[in-house]
């Protein structure tokens, strides 16, 4: 989210694909509403579904799955065709804007109406709406992303923003409605197999970075990997572990240095709430040991059919330990303790500090939590201090050393402070009031300092550095192609003493970037560049000059580094529209893909499947339930509200097969996998399509297998999990799997 | 539109018809009867006073989604009783969806997991934490010195504050595997 | 019979599956049932059930609790009682079937009337745990009843039809009024007798279906709503409504029954006990009957 | 004393069917899975400028038909216009749901053949006749929110401030507000009519 919630007030237009905020983001969407009570704003909302948030919009198209990226195309060609593109601002900071506008010339209204099923009248009344009401803020969420393409979905959505010059405002912006409380956290965090905390990739310099930070040798740590090369390489992904297990049956080569996967530990992750249910089954049957350790009983442990080795662990609610997390908007807050890990169980560190201790690495694993920096750029272990306090110490320790999104400022110290006088913050701003002056609600990252009062909207050149202002980050050199990419004369943040665009700051190049010289102590002590600056004099300086250490450069319509330089349409692997397969074919099968061959074009041309599985299917959450769900179905008062597993279907399709409202249903898919599901009528979905939640487990295929649950431990509500029919397809670049655009066949039960 | 207007409508039951609120209330308690007709009943004599005494509220986070919604709980001995509108919580201001309404009850629900366990035989047996870990830890080793570090997938979870799912990533890279991951994938 | 024992079971187990929560009054039907409160165009029942309820319902109840034994208590004084002789000379009217059936039934009634009238004036007996109780034991007699009363309803429909006789027992009102003893026309039964009959069956099937509705409260009957075209909360106004306005009429006669088998007719109530029947009340009160009888030769 | 008259509003433009105030009644006030004081309805849903939600409860009417039907007087209504009743006194008759304009009355089910109990309906957190704040009052009404000077717990958690409640000024003041800035033209409140005849 480039903005944040409140700010969603200031917008003049809200357009919003694949997001159902009314359902996944209630109090969020509170936001929304005033906007239009206070600021007249418009409500866009483009969705298969006619959504809750649908039903406050003011113009809504219903879509096809999988076509957005033929849908904002579609816009750009109207926008650019009446030339309603922020014209100085696409020059002063978008790199490859010219090479869209080619591309979204061949998307008139008709071609785009025919693809994505929008009539052509309604895509020009939303560009029209949309393209004259600005500043825009566009809001996406998993309708986006859970597609092959969802990269480029979520690439195309900035371009259409910096067309309107809607990104770095007020108002506007991207917002990504996050899912879980703490994935933004989780994921600055690195919980990640392709990534070290806070984006530092996995290069080796990286890791002697992270090394060092955690007071370790690096050869240390090369020795616990198989060699330094699985270091630099991504490891096997939620989505697709499966394939690693030893034994499972598959055609797709796996890359895991030598070895097929024998364990698997979960710590809180519903894995009964990811695509491939059956495969993700067999995968479980074949594991020599499984951990689980969750509040509730991890729903893996019943589906599994593995007799032996099954260990569930008891942790403890986040209410039962405390920690920072992370608010959609890159705000922190402190989530105090509330009471005392209730049975028997135990917060994820001590179960974790526990393996260490027995896998004997614990102390070089605290180790970080007891190191400080000194003044001179070196890191040395806190005198006299031998135990660390849980969890200050840790949000210290990654505090000091996440620089890349400038977490520099997140104390733990300064976060409780921001929680415990929440009160003091405005509601629409974020800006801090009274004893909280000079900060915003969270310090939204990037807080560069320890001083910094946070940047509540990302890319803003509006507002000072000190206040939250930067340009875009410069992260991919300084020309392409002859072309500047760096931002043109003129574009900067405020206040700034540069007055054009300049590259992210280096040891080498801050003296002559902000003209400036360093005291020979002062180059001494500072690192190679911002990002790994342990002493923080290079962000100290350029905090001084008003220039943002990241740079200030264009953004990137174009990205070279990805099979699409620009976004464009594939059809999904398992579409309903075979005739346009052949004009908008998947991506080549990619090897090696997260340790694991994956598959497209060879899965989309194998058959047509829209004959025999004509019906879209598509998944969502609902306002009950977050996740795989066990945590709300194991609550009373909730499960009584969604009491079971259900799909929406139109009255017109149900009738056709002799499904009669509330009947049992089954929905198979192309995989050979089924469901049976109640039948729920629905307007909210066309006739050629289907709607089911994804937070029910416990059933699997017709079977009953809550019988698995030990005593005493299950929930008040359970179901068929609709991931079990979901269908193959995963994303080129984040390997996410395709949920959002697959297809089915039904018939009564 | 003028400021006060403005204001009547970002806050909708805001502080002022709040504390009114609280106001009436007042006055009740400091009303000792109420003359009514026979369908109105004099007023317990009472103050406002707190049911539960010697609680203390704790201001924390909603773990439903990524708004953040403020959440103020009370505290008994050591006992959750009661959740309480963090009303003026600048994102949520004092709102809950259902999953947010319920934390309490999520926390304090029956079926959670108590104590660990095992599968052995196909038959759930109870563990205590001691053996449950020593025999994790073992089979890890185990793994680890026989099939390399990569025989291990480590899955976390978007529901971890910060520290935990840094430590988490921490975890793995001392394991020596970059099989770890989490809910951001899907 | 069975049938009807099954039809009643099955009416338990749907009431007792129906959850309260997936009810039409709490759920879909309920925007439409506030809308449509006390609409122009709808049945206007809620206030109509409020007005009665509130102004009418006890008041009516009192009137009859006090008005017909007082008028009773005058009939008594002013008239007297008939008496008539213990003569030999008696006919086995009512066997042991006749007589366990409508044992029951009076059992019931004799729980339900007064049970009845304490739900009434619930304010007057302060409400809680004895009207409460009462209230149980209301609706747990009533499934005697309900077992009984289509056998009751079978076993007498013969007689208890309407006929010519009828009309000039209702001329005289039944020789009631006067001192006299002489022939009145009547079959076995009189028509105070069959307007009892036919109180006591229909009225009491009336006032168990409308009681039943009110007890379960949310059982689905899509049947019924589809032939009334009414919503349940409507269903339950109008039984609510029947229910009081039947009650006036089944209390009024269930006195009167009362009165005349206790003390209009002294020992009349001997007969339905033992099942005999005086010749001389059979030749006074039941004259049709008894020159039938006298014809067969059963005297 | 001038009182003010204490009102629910739901504002069905911001209505989202997120069940926030529903659970949070049941939560606050420990009730029965079974029985929702307070239950959101969507009707047309699934149709394009028709689809609206509305949370629905006890109303607290001025002239409340539910104390004037029922046979035992076990309702009283407070000078601030809360309607509460006395479970104590209460026999599960449900003459008080065939009055209520709004289906505000629920009866659990117990004893023989599910007779209904004692009835329950919403008492805008303000406990019932027994003592404030006791441990019996908790069990059989809830929490008394009013006592304690806090707002009713389901409009205090009301996810985007629909649901509204507090002295009747004050709500109609928002309200008026709000339908003003919507630009849609000053509109009645949905069932306040028959809930206040618009006093």
């Amino acid at each position: 989210m480039t903005n944040s919630l409140g700010d969603i007030q200031k917008s003049k237009a809200i357009i919003i694909f694949g997001a159902n905020p009314a359902v996944n983001h209630p109090v969020g969407f509170q936001h929304f509403l005033k906007a239009q009570e206070l600021n007249n704003s418009k409500l866009i909302v483009i969705d298969p579904r006619f959504t809750k948030t649908a039903a406050k919009a003011d113009l809504y198209a219903q879509i096809r799955p999988g076509t957005d990226i033929p849908f904002m195309y579609g816009m750009l060609n109207i926008i650019f065709k009446n030339g309603w593109e922020d014209k100085e601002y696409v020059d002063a900071r978008v790199f490859g804007m010219d090479k869209i506008r080619e591309e979204a010339a061949k998307w008139t209204p008709e071609v785009v109406a025919d693809v994505t099923g929008v009539p052509a009248d309604t895509l020009i009344q939303i560009t029209t709406l949309y393209a004259k009401n600005r500043p825009g803020t566009l809001i996406w969420a998993m309708g986006l992303t859970q597609h092959t393409i969802g990269t480029s979905n979520t690439r195309m959505a900035p371009i259409l923003q910096l067309a309107l010059g809607n990104m770095g405002r007020a108002g506007g912006g991207t917002n990504i409605l996050r899912g879980h409380d703490n994935v933004q956290g989780a994921t600055d965090m690195g919980c990640l197999a392709d990534s070290l905390p806070g984006y530092y990739g996995l290069a080796a310099g990286s890791w002697k970075y992270f090394a060092k930070s955690w007071g370790v040798d690096y050869d240390y740590l090369v020795k616990q990997f198989k060699d330094a090369s699985w270091m630099e390489k991504n490891g096997f992904s939620l989505a697709r572990w499966w394939a690693g297990v030893q034994n499972v049956k598959s055609d797709e080569k796996i890359e895991n240095a030598g070895t097929p996967l024998k364990a698997l530990l979960v710590f809180g992750n519903g894995i009964t709430s990811v695509a491939q249910q059956a495969k993700i089954k067999e995968g479980l049957d074949n594991l020599d040991m499984l951990v689980l350790a969750d509040p509730f009983v991890n729903e893996a442990a019943i589906l599994t059919d593995k007799k032996d080795n099954v260990f569930i662990l008891p942790a403890a609610t986040q209410f039962e330990t405390s920690g920072l997390v992370v608010a959609t908007n890159r705000s922190a807050q402190w989530r105090y303790k509330v009471v005392e890990p209730m049975y028997e169980s135990k917060p994820d560190q001590e179960i974790m500090f526990e393996l260490a201790k027995r896998l004997g690495f614990y102390d070089q694993y605290t180790k970080g939590m007891l190191m400080q920096e000194t003044k001179d750029g070196k890191l040395e272990t806190i005198p006299g201090k031998t135990n660390f306090t849980w969890p200050e110490d840790a949000t210290n320790e990654i505090a000091r050393i996440i620089k890349t999104i400038g977490l520099t400022g997140w104390t733990a110290e300064r976060v409780k402070k921001h929680t415990d006088n929440w009160h003091m913050f405005d509601e629409v701003s974020g800006a801090g009031m009274g004893p909280m002056k000079g900060e915003f609600y969270g310090l939204p990252w990037p807080c560069w300092t320890k001083t910094h009062g946070g940047s509540p909207n990302l890319y803003d050149t509006s507002i000072p550095v000190s206040e939250g202002g930067m340009g875009f980050r410069n992260n991919f050199g300084l020309e392409k192609d002859g072309v500047n990419l760096l931002a043109e004369k003129g574009s900067f943040p405020k206040g700034s003493k540069i007055e054009t665009g300049y590259p992210e700051i280096t040891k080498e190049n801050i003296e002559k970037v902000l003209g400036i010289t360093l005291s020979e102590e002062e180059k001494a002590a500072c690192g190679a560049n911002w990002k790994v600056d342990n002493s923080g004099i290079l962000v100290q300086k350029c905090m001084e000059a008003g220039v943002c250490p990241y740079g200030n450069a264009k953004a990137r319509a174009i990205v070279w580094n990805f099979p699409d330089h620009i976004p464009m349409h594939r059809e999904p692997l398992h579409s309903p529209r075979t005739d346009l397969v052949a004009k908008y074919p998947a991506y080549p099968d990619k090897a090696n893909h997260f340790r694991v061959m994956t598959k497209y074009i060879s899965v989309q041309s194998a058959q047509d499947y829209a004959k025999e599985f004509p019906i879209n299917m598509v998944t969502g959450r609902l306002v009950t339930m977050n996740g795989a769900g066990i945590e709300n179905r194991a609550s009373k008062y909730i499960a009584a509200l969604t009491p079971e597993m259900f799909c929406h279907i139109h009255p017109d399709l149900a009738l056709k097969h002799g499904i009669k409202n509330g009947t049992m249903m089954w929905v198979h898919s192309p995989e050979g996998t089924k469901i049976k599901v109640k039948a729920k009528y629905s307007y909210s979905v066309l006739p050629d399509m289907v709607f089911m939640p994804f937070h029910f487990a416990g059933y699997f295929q017709g079977t009953d297998r809550t019988g698995n649950f030990p005593a005493g431990t299950k929930p008040y509500a359970s179901g068929e999990s609709v991931n079990t029919v979901t269908n193959y397809g995963y994303d080129i670049i984040t390997q996410i799997p395709e949920t959002k655009g697959g297809l089915c066949r039904i018939e009564k039960a | 539109m003028n400021s006060e207007t403005q204001r009547a409508l970002s806050t909708t039951v805001g502080r002022r018809s709040f504390l009114k609120m609280a106001a009436i209330a007042g006055a009740f308690g400091a009303t000792s009867s109420f003359a009514g007709e026979n369908v109105t009943r004099a007023a317990t004599e009472e103050e406002v006073k707190n049911p539960f005494p010697g609680s203390k509220k704790v201001k924390t986070i909603c773990t439903s989604c990524s708004v953040g919604c403020g959440v103020i709980a009370e505290v008994q001995n050591g006992v959750w009783v009661r959740q309480e509108v963090a009303q003026d919580h600048p994102i949520s201001l004092g709102g809950h969806c259902c999953k947010g309404a319920d934390m309490i009850d999520m926390v304090r629900s029956e079926v959670r997991l108590k104590y660990p366990m095992v599968k052995e035989n196909g038959q759930w047996k109870r563990l205590s934490w001691d053996d449950a870990l020593n025999r994790i830890a073992n089979k890890l080793k185990e793994l680890k010195s026989k099939d390399g570090a990569d025989a291990v997938q480590f899955l976390g979870s978007a529901k971890m504050s910060n520290e935990q799912a840094y430590y988490f990533r921490k975890f793995a890279a001392f394991f020596g595997t970059n099989n770890t991951d989490h809910q951001a994938r899907i | 019979m069975k049938k009807y024992l099954y039809m009643f079971i099955a009416t338990l187990a749907l009431a007792s599956t129906a959850l309260a929560v997936d009810s039409q009054i709490w759920g879909e039907m309920r925007i439409q049932n506030i809308l449509g409160y006390g609409q122009e165009e709808s049945l206007k029942l809620g206030p109509l059930f409020t007005m009665l309820q509130h102004q009418y319902f006890a008041w009516i109840f009192l009137g009859v609790l006090i008005g017909v034994p007082g008028a009773f208590f005058l009939h008594y004084k002013i008239i007297g009682p008939k008496v008539f002789p213990h003569s030999e000379k008696k006919y086995y009217a009512f066997n042991l079937y006749n007589r366990i059936i409508h044992q029951i039934a009076a059992i019931s009634f004799i729980v339900i009337v007064p049970t009845g009238f304490v739900i009434v004036f619930g304010d007057f007996f302060g409400g809680g745990m004895f009207v409460r109780f009462c209230k149980n034991l209301h609706g747990l007699f009533t499934i005697p009843f309900t077992i009984v009363v289509i056998p009751m309803a079978l076993m007498w429909l013969k007689e208890a039809l309407f006929n010519l006789d009828d009309v000039k027992w209702f001329m005289i009102l039944g020789g009631y009024l006067s001192k006299e003893k002489k022939p009145i026309l009547a079959g076995k039964f009189n028509a105070g007798q069959k307007m009892w009959y036919w109180v006591a069956i229909l009225g009491g099937i009336t006032m168990i279906l409308s009681g039943a509705f009110m007890f379960f409260l949310d059982f689905k009957m899509e049947m019924l709503h589809n032939v009334t075209g009414m919503s349940q909360i409507d269903m339950l106004r109008a039984a609510a409504i029947i229910h009081n306005v039947m009650g006036f009429a089944v209390v009024a006669l269930f006195i009167t029954h009362i009165y005349m088998s206790m003390f209009a007719i002294k020992g009349a109530v001997q007969s339905i006990i033992t099942g005999y029947v005086e010749e001389e009340e059979v030749k006074i009160l039941h004259s049709t009957w008894y020159k039938k009888l006298k014809d067969q030769g059963k005297f | 004393m001038e009182y003010a008259r204490m009102k629910f509003y739901c504002d069905e433009h911001r209505c989202i069917e997120c069940d926030g105030c529903s659970v949070a009644c049941a939560e606050a006030h420990e009730l029965p899975v079974g029985i929702a004081r307070r239950k959101v309805i969507t009707i047309n849903e699934g149709i394009p400028g028709k689809e609206f939600s509305t949370s629905i409860a006890c109303m607290h009417c001025t002239d409340a038909p539910c104390e004037q039907v029922c046979p035992v007087d076990c309702f009283y209504i407070r000078e601030d216009g809360i309607v509460l009743h006395d479970k104590e006194k209460c026999i599960g008759c449900g003459y008080c749901l065939y009055a209520c304009p709004f289906g505000a009355p629920q009866f659990p089910r117990e004893g023989i053949f599910g007779a209904k109990g004692a009835m329950d309906k919403c008492t805008m957190c303000a406990g019932g006749p027994l003592e404030t704040n006791s441990e019996k009052e908790r069990h059989l009404y809830g929490q008394n929110r009013i006592a304690e000077g806090k707002v009713p717990v389901c409009a205090a958690m009301c996810s985007t401030k629909a649901l509204l409640v507090g002295d009747s000024e004050s709500v109609s003041a928002i309200i008026r507000a709000r339908v003003s800035s919507r630009a849609k033209g000053a509109s009645n409140p949905l069932v306040w009519d028959k809930a206040y005849k618009n006093q």
